[in-house]
């Protein structure tokens, strides 16, 4: 299927926001019937140059060519009719909408007299859905209602329904359980057998090696490299994106495990946390695996406070403790952070320095008047310690790349010097660098004798960080495997578990 | 209703069940169904308490007397769905009134002194649409604005004056078809004309999409400023209606600013499940609450509601629904 | 759902059992009324002492041109329109006043206090004035004698020490007497009527009904009040208001009134629309203007007002007498150019004289 | 950039404000007076104090347009807890604020606890509060204080008018308050992202829960200082007020969606606004013409910080 005549290419891109040139001269093309990975660290410029692909964005200088022809795509609706459709990383779905009008808002087929011919909208949707082996979703749902993953397949339907040639996939898998991947990879296969050019952005090795036909990599910028997947390496790729090698993905720091920091009893809220029971020690990493909707970020949620328990007993360093607020929870000396950066973790378009204080700011005023030298002291304290790269700490965050982003949500609460510390998906859409630099930091906060609870999405995460694992499913604890005894395979069956049923 | 148009999505895909029809409709149509459910239950008790309540006089002056509030509801659903608002309205349909009354006694012909307001009302809310979709001013910002300009602007040209003399084919308001109030059937029509073109039409659903998620709308190729530089014009086109209907019901046009029109007519839309957030609702509930208001208005007359107590009850019922569909969303999620 | 069952049910029975409490007006101030005699009969005028206020080192203004600012409740409606013009024609007649309108655009207290500071620093000659509080207004009014303004007001009075005259244009009793007269002759002694107010916080609006429930219990005392409602200052819900009572009554209601230019032609469009011309009487205050199609067409018979047009006309040469020094306290009467001689009432009011009916006749006479 | 922006629109606002002040002296020599600027203050007091309150309010995303209707509320029952109930005037006075912030407490209560939009939850209660101070007022007015209360409203202090020295207070404290104490900051958190703020620990309910009992409290005091000022109490007191706050507010570049916003910029609005009101009277326009200038001066004014703010953000 694979012709070799690119479908769609791109020559010397070029793009500057504010005097920044966040693109320079770039070259790139995808051919039908492949599936192209682009690499690249958060910031390498990936993201403008997906942009340019859609539309979004006007090239500074460079030229678009589509079969041959060169195009300018002065709007979204350019590129969409050139045949090139993007699926986004942060989903660009219609809520309150039903799935099948999702897949044909703006361009709905019509009735004789110019109606929304809604027969049509909801049997085409159905036989997109279908030729993605998804055949348990309602055409009618709500897509609120939806998970990500079926919202994912949705946003895959409606390229489809635009007829797409090139398919742009923005980190498709990143907020994706495994067993989602394994199906999403599936699709992707199946699209390419029918001549679709896809564009696969990830952070994550195995899927690129597993998919990819070719390889791009990107570094500030700049084009690095354009390969096929067979001449090169992980390491290769890894050395090509931060432009230094990095020695492994995994730093598992040791640490000596002390007493009993947190002890939960058989803890219940809600459907999704049932009878929770465990221990966690200082210097301990517990992981937690499971599946989204298990009841691992539910878990997290009740132990910071934000859905206080409705049953079972919570235990800091032996003592009964009732946690009702997030408020009581950091006074515990228990920190959380939250899966979703963006909307729980950060008050984007605040300074570094008010996000870094914002847990701790009683701590930094005398009375109710904030000491604005003590606090910046620690913002820059927080900078230097973590290498946040910034101008200066009265940057807003927004203008920062994840994983800085989510380095500043870490200092946020290391702030609070924790007993416990919670990460929920910690290194979910950060780069491979600042990805080692978050297992480090974890390292060292286990070395001083802070426990911390992991939950992760990446079972290699898992499985590479933790001392011991928990695994979720249904809201309960299906298996709790210690670090030697974990395997993919044990790991992988007990997130599948049926109410206890094979509790280790 | 005619069958002609395709129904929406009702039957279940094969295989799969679905809820019964009534739940589906409670879910999707939640706050409309609170809404008719208080009109029925006043009807009910009030007509206990004084059957004269529902006699066909008292069912027009309650169906009828306000539907100049909610046709221009119709076009504040619309407004408040892509996440704006509108505070100027009521001082717009003052100045539309006048403009048709003017019209109506110097001489133009009377279709034109009907058709004129609604194309000024377009033009008005066009410059004001521009300046929220274009400039990104804040819609409460631009229309507080204009609610200053509009207002002070009618008291310096007209003065206030009474118009009387109106020619008699000219109080449209006033007239029957089929029986039926005009007003009436104006609310009636334009609400489901309104209803099936936001369900049925492209620009009708993307009104939800700007609405539901702006970023995405631009993503799926929805020029947002146009469609929200359409939107007030349409809103200013229903302005334009109910200021007919309001410069029709009697014979004579005071040419001043209805007292806080625009809250209730804003009232009237949220009450009616318009999310303020935007996105969701429908205008059938804008028109259900619009007569719930006039229920209650009559309702309080009728059961002898002290006078002065009335305004305490009115607030006293609207905070009950309020929280009545607060409550039936928390027990869904 | 069951909360809403539960507050309608409570508000359902919250209202009830007020209503029986309630028996026709309480509203208005707490101020005594004073019911004139059934049969017109003149009460004997008590002398009052001058119990007006006035002006600190007012400079000598006699025959000089007065900048003169006339400030009614609001602007932008058609009474305040006729005072105004009345105020107008009087200055161009003595040529010795530049006089304008500025009034706030809302029927708003503050607003209108903010305009009269505004022009007390501006420095007026006079002040002429509609309150829309007696009392809330006295305070700058006050400030506006202490520095040296002359001060009358129409319409609407304030404190009586707050400013110097006052131009009344009928006495409330005097109203009262004029309103419930002309219904008792369209529904007989014994009909049952109902009223149509803007708000029952509105001073004069107030005052008169509070006159006409005492004159109709003193001299009709078998014509039944039904009930009063609000209805702002808006015409469609003037409208729906009268409806509703229509609706509610049927023939039990005989007639109706309206206290505001805006309620009397919106309750006698609902008469006419309910097709109950001739058997629903309306009897109102309102101007002219808004009047004819009703009275044109035989629906309404009477109108009650007194000329706004005169009203203006009178405040402007009082405030000139009063300038000119001619108007003192313990006159009697004031010349008024050509109203002639008018009585001054109350010690510091100058009584404009009896209410204006406007019939089919005259109506079409007047413009305003 | 954010921090900038916020600089740009003040310092705009105020060489606007500079401007205005300039002309309008040219047009009356009567309006650039110590006497005429202490009287307007004196007139501005009561949308004042309920503007600040309205801040913290806005930048927290949220508003309150009840504002209007606790005022006619706490001036009716200021009145009948005096007149009715017979408690001593001070005592009444203490009374009716408390219910004035109860009222105020009652909105935060509904906002929070149920989750309901302000916007509505605010609506709804603005037709409740008026409604219950006409009942409770049966459209009777309580007039006849004594002296002494008249102090507050009509008196004066060192020359200056009794209650500008409040407004001057509470804008100071309201200033410090936002700017440099972790409230404020919780304020600004809150209106930029509230999830964030909640899981940062921040008593996000409780803050607000404060500020809309605050803003009711604020509306209680500006009403005893009105019916001081005018002498008498009425139930359609206040009506329209939290319009003109709100534009105050706005004009002074608080954001309408929260997170931005000072007290400065409000004290600068509202001068600005009183200042053309005033201004414009004296130099012969009527009312009706300086509402007209008043609502372009709002529009074009974020417009024009608008402009200035793209440039130099992008």
């Amino acid at each position: 299927m694979t012709s070799h005549e690119p479908f769609i290419s791109l020559s010397g891109m070029s793009k500057s926001f504010v005097g920044i040139r966040v693109l320079k001269d770039v070259d790139f093309d995808v051919r039908e019937g492949e599936v192209h990975a682009l690499l690249g660290e958060n910031g390498a410029g990936k993201s403008t140059l997906i942009k340019m692909m859609a539309g979004l964005y006007k090239p500074d200088s460079g030229a678009i060519t589509v079969n041959g022809e060169e195009m300018k795509f002065a709007a979204t609706g350019d590129a969409t009719a050139a045949g090139i459709a993007t699926v986004y990383q942060e989903l660009l779905l219609f809520p309150e909408l039903t799935v099948a009008e999702n897949v044909f808002l703006g361009h709905y087929p019509r009735t004789g007299a110019g109606w929304i011919d809604w027969a049509a909208v909801r049997a085409r949707t159905r036989e997109l859905l279908d030729q993605l082996d998804t055949h348990d979703l309602d055409v009618d749902a709500k897509v609120l209602t939806l998970s990500v993953a079926q919202r994912q397949r949705v946003e895959i339907a409606k390229a489809l329904s635009r007829n797409a040639r090139i398919l742009i996939m923005d980190e498709p898998t990143a907020s994706l359980v495994e067993s989602d991947v394994q199906r999403l990879m599936q699709v992707v296969r199946q699209l390419r057998e029918r001549g679709v050019g896809i564009v696969y952005v990830s952070h994550r090795m195995s899927e690129i090696f597993a998919l990819a036909d070719r390889v791009t990599v990107l570094r500030d910028g700049a084009h690095v490299a354009t390969c096929d997947i067979g001449e090169v390496n992980e390491q290769q790729l890894v050395s090509m994106m931060v432009g230094r090698p990095i020695d492994s993905l995994f730093p598992k720091a040791e640490a000596e495990i002390g007493e009993t920091v947190l002890e939960v009893k058989s803890l219940n809220h809600g459907r999704h946390v049932q009878d929770i029971s465990f221990r966690l020690r200082r210097g301990e990493i517990l992981g937690i695996a499971g599946l989204v909707g298990s009841g691992r970020t539910e878990l997290a949620l009740t132990l910071f406070g934000m859905t206080p328990a409705t049953s079972g007993e919570i235990l800091m360093e032996g003592v009964p403790v009732h946690i009702g607020s997030p408020r009581q929870a950091r006074d515990l000396g228990i920190a959380y952070v939250p899966e979703d950066r963006g909307l729980q973790g950060l008050v984007r378009p605040m300074a570094i320095r008010k996000n870094v204080s914002m847990a701790t700011i009683e701590k930094l005023s005398s009375g109710i008047f904030i000491r604005a030298r003590a606090e910046a002291d620690r913002a820059r304290e927080a900078v230097r310690r973590f290498g946040i790269r910034c101008r200066d700490i009265d940057q807003p965050v927004s203008e920062l790349s994840g994983g800085n982003q989510q380095k500043v949500v870490i200092a946020k609460w290391l702030e609070t010097e924790p007993k416990v510390l919670i990460l929920d998906e910690p290194t979910r859409g950060v780069d491979v660098g600042a990805k080692a630099e978050i297992h480090t930091i974890m390292g060292e906060l286990v070395k001083r004798g802070v426990a911390i609870l992991m939950i992760s999405s990446e079972l290699p995460e898992v499985l590479g960080m933790s001392d011991r694992m928990l695994v979720m499913s249904g809201g309960r604890v299906t298996a709790e495997i210690d670090r030697a005894e974990a395997t993919p395979e044990r790991v992988g069956a007990a997130m599948t578990a049926h109410r206890g049923a094979e509790a280790a | 209703m005619s069958m002609a148009v395709n129904l929406p999505p009702i039957r279940p895909p094969t295989g799969q069940k679905r809820p019964g029809l009534l739940r589906r409709i409670f879910a999707e149509y939640g706050q409309e169904c609170v809404v008719l459910a208080a009109i029925v239950l006043l009807f009910v008790v009030v007509t206990l308490v004084n059957p004269r309540f529902i006699n066909a006089n008292n069912l027009v002056t309650i169906f009828s007397g306000n539907a100049y509030i909610a046709v221009a509801a119709i076009g504040m659903a619309m407004v408040i769905m892509t996440g704006n608002i509108d505070v100027s309205v009521g001082a717009l349909i003052g100045v539309l009134a006048t403009v048709a009354g003017t019209l109506a006694v110097s001489g133009y012909p009377i279709w034109f002194a009907l058709v004129a307001p609604i194309f000024v009302g377009m033009a008005v809310n066009t410059v004001i649409g521009v300046l929220v979709a274009y400039a990104k001013i804040p819609s409460i910002v631009v229309t507080l604005g204009a609610l200053s300009i509009l207002r002070g602007g009618l008291i310096s040209v007209t003065g206030g004056t009474w118009i009387s003399d109106l020619p008699p084919d000219f109080l449209i308001a006033q007239k029957r078809l089929l029986g039926l109030p005009v007003p009436f059937l104006f609310m009636i029509v334009l609400t489901i004309a309104a209803f099936l073109w936001m369900r049925y039409s492209a620009f009708g659903r993307s009104i939800y999409a700007i609405g539901g998620n702006p970023e995405a709308a631009v993503a799926t190729g929805i020029p947002v400023e146009r469609r929200l530089v359409s939107v007030f014009a349409i809103h200013g086109a229903f302005a334009g209606v109910a200021a007919i209907l309001f410069a029709t019901q009697l014979q004579v046009i005071q040419s001043t600013v209805p007292p806080n029109l625009e809250l209730t007519i804003i009232t009237a839309t949220v009450i009616g499940g318009v999310s303020i957030l935007g996105g969701s609702g429908t205008v059938i509930g804008s028109t259900l609450a619009t007569i719930l208001f006039a229920t209650i208005g009559s309702a309080l007359i009728f059961i002898n509601v002290s006078a002065y107590w009335l305004r305490a009850v009115i607030g006293l019922l609207i905070l009950a629904t309020v929280l009545a569909d607060m409550l039936r969303r928390h027990r869904r999620t | 759902m069951g909360k809403i069952v539960l507050s309608a049910i409570l508000a359902l029975s919250f209202s009830t059992s007020l209503s029986h409490a309630q028996s026709t007006w309480t509203g208005g101030d707490d101020l005594p009324t004073s019911p004139l005699a059934c049969d017109g009969a003149a009460a004997a005028a008590a002398a009052f002492p001058y119990d007006g206020g006035e002006p600190t080192d007012a400079p000598d203004r006699k025959g000089k041109t007065l900048t003169v600012v006339d400030v009614p409740k609001l602007v932008g409606i058609g009474y305040f329109n006729a005072t105004s013009k009345g105020i107008a024609d009087a200055a161009a007649e003595m040529g010795t006043m530049n006089a304008k309108t500025d009034g706030p655009s809302r029927a708003n207290i503050d607003d209108q206090i903010t305009l009269i500071d505004n022009y007390i620093t501006s420095g007026v000659d006079g002040i002429l004035f509609a309150a829309n509080d007696p009392v809330a207004i006295s305070p700058v009014l006050k400030k506006a004698l202490a520095a040296g303004i002359n001060v009358v007001g129409y319409d609407a009075n304030s404190e009586p020490d707050a400013r110097q005259w006052f131009v009344n244009q009928a006495e409330f009793n005097g109203i009262a007497k004029s309103m419930v007269d002309a219904m008792a002759a369209e529904i007989g002694e014994d009909g049952a009527f109902a009223i149509v107010t803007s708000t029952f916080t509105t001073p004069n609006q107030a005052r008169w009904i509070a006159e006409m429930e005492a004159y109709q219990s003193e001299c009709y005392p078998n014509m039944k009040w039904l009930e009063t409602v609000e209805a702002q200052e808006d015409n469609i819900l003037s409208f729906n208001q009268a409806n509703t009572l229509i609706n509610k009554y049927g023939d039990e209601m005989k007639g109706i009134f309206g206290m505001t230019s805006v309620a009397t032609p919106a309750a006698a469009d609902a008469v006419t629309q309910a097709g109950q011309c001739g058997n629903v009487a309306v009897v109102g205050l309102a101007t002219p203007n808004a009047m004819k199609p009703y009275v044109a067409s035989d629906c309404v018979k009477s109108v009650v007002l007194w000329n706004p047009v005169d009203l203006g006309y009178a405040a402007a040469y009082v405030l000139r007498a009063v300038a000119d020094g001619t108007l003192e306290p313990g006159a009697t009467s004031v010349e008024a150019g050509k109203l002639g001689e008018l009585q001054v009432i109350n010690g510091s009011e100058i009584l404009l004289g009896a209410p204006f009916v406007f019939t089919k006749d005259n109506i079409n006479d007047f413009d305003f | 950039m954010n921090l900038r922006a916020l600089i740009r629109h003040e310092t705009f606002l105020a060489l606007l404000l500079v401007l205005v002040l300039i002309v309008l002296s040219f047009q009356s020599d009567r309006f650039f007076t110590v006497s005429n600027l202490l009287n307007q203050g004196r007139l501005m007091t009561e949308i004042g104090l309920i503007a600040i309150a309205m801040t913290f309010v806005i930048a927290t995303g949220g508003i309150d347009l009840s504002v209007g209707s606790i005022l006619g509320l706490v001036a009716i029952l200021l009145g009948v807890f005096w007149q009715n109930v017979g408690l001593p005037l001070p005592m009444a006075i203490v009374a009716a604020i408390a219910a004035g912030t109860l009222a105020g407490f009652m909105n935060g209560f509904i906002i929070t606890r149920f989750r309901v939009p302000p916007l509505i939850a605010t609506l709804a209660t603005l037709a409740l509060y008026r409604g219950l101070a006409e009942g409770i007022s049966q459209a009777r007015s309580v007039r006849g204080y004594p002296d002494w209360f008249y102090v507050l409203g009509q008196g004066q202090v060192l020359g200056v008018p009794t209650q500008l020295w409040i407004l001057f207070a509470a804008a100071i404290i309201a200033a410090i308050i936002l700017a440099y104490t972790r409230w404020g900051r919780t304020v600004y958190a809150i209106g930029s992202n509230e999830v964030a703020s909640r899981f940062s620990g921040l008593s996000v309910e409780k803050t607000k829960l404060a500020l809309y009992t605050a803003s009711g409290f604020a509306a209680s005091l500006a009403a005893v200082i009105f019916v001081s000022r005018v002498s008498t109490t009425r139930s359609d007191m206040g009506t329209g007020i939290e319009l003109d706050a709100i534009t105050a507010v706005v004009l002074g570049g608080t954001s309408i969606f929260g997170g931005r916003g000072t007290i400065l910029g409000t004290i600068i609005g509202l001068c600005l606004i009183q200042a053309l009101k005033n201004g414009l009277s004296l130099a012969g326009v009527k009312g009706d013409g300086t509402i007209m200038l008043i609502g372009a001066v709002l529009i074009l004014a974020i417009l024009v910080s608008n402009i200035f703010g793209r440039s130099g953000s992008r």
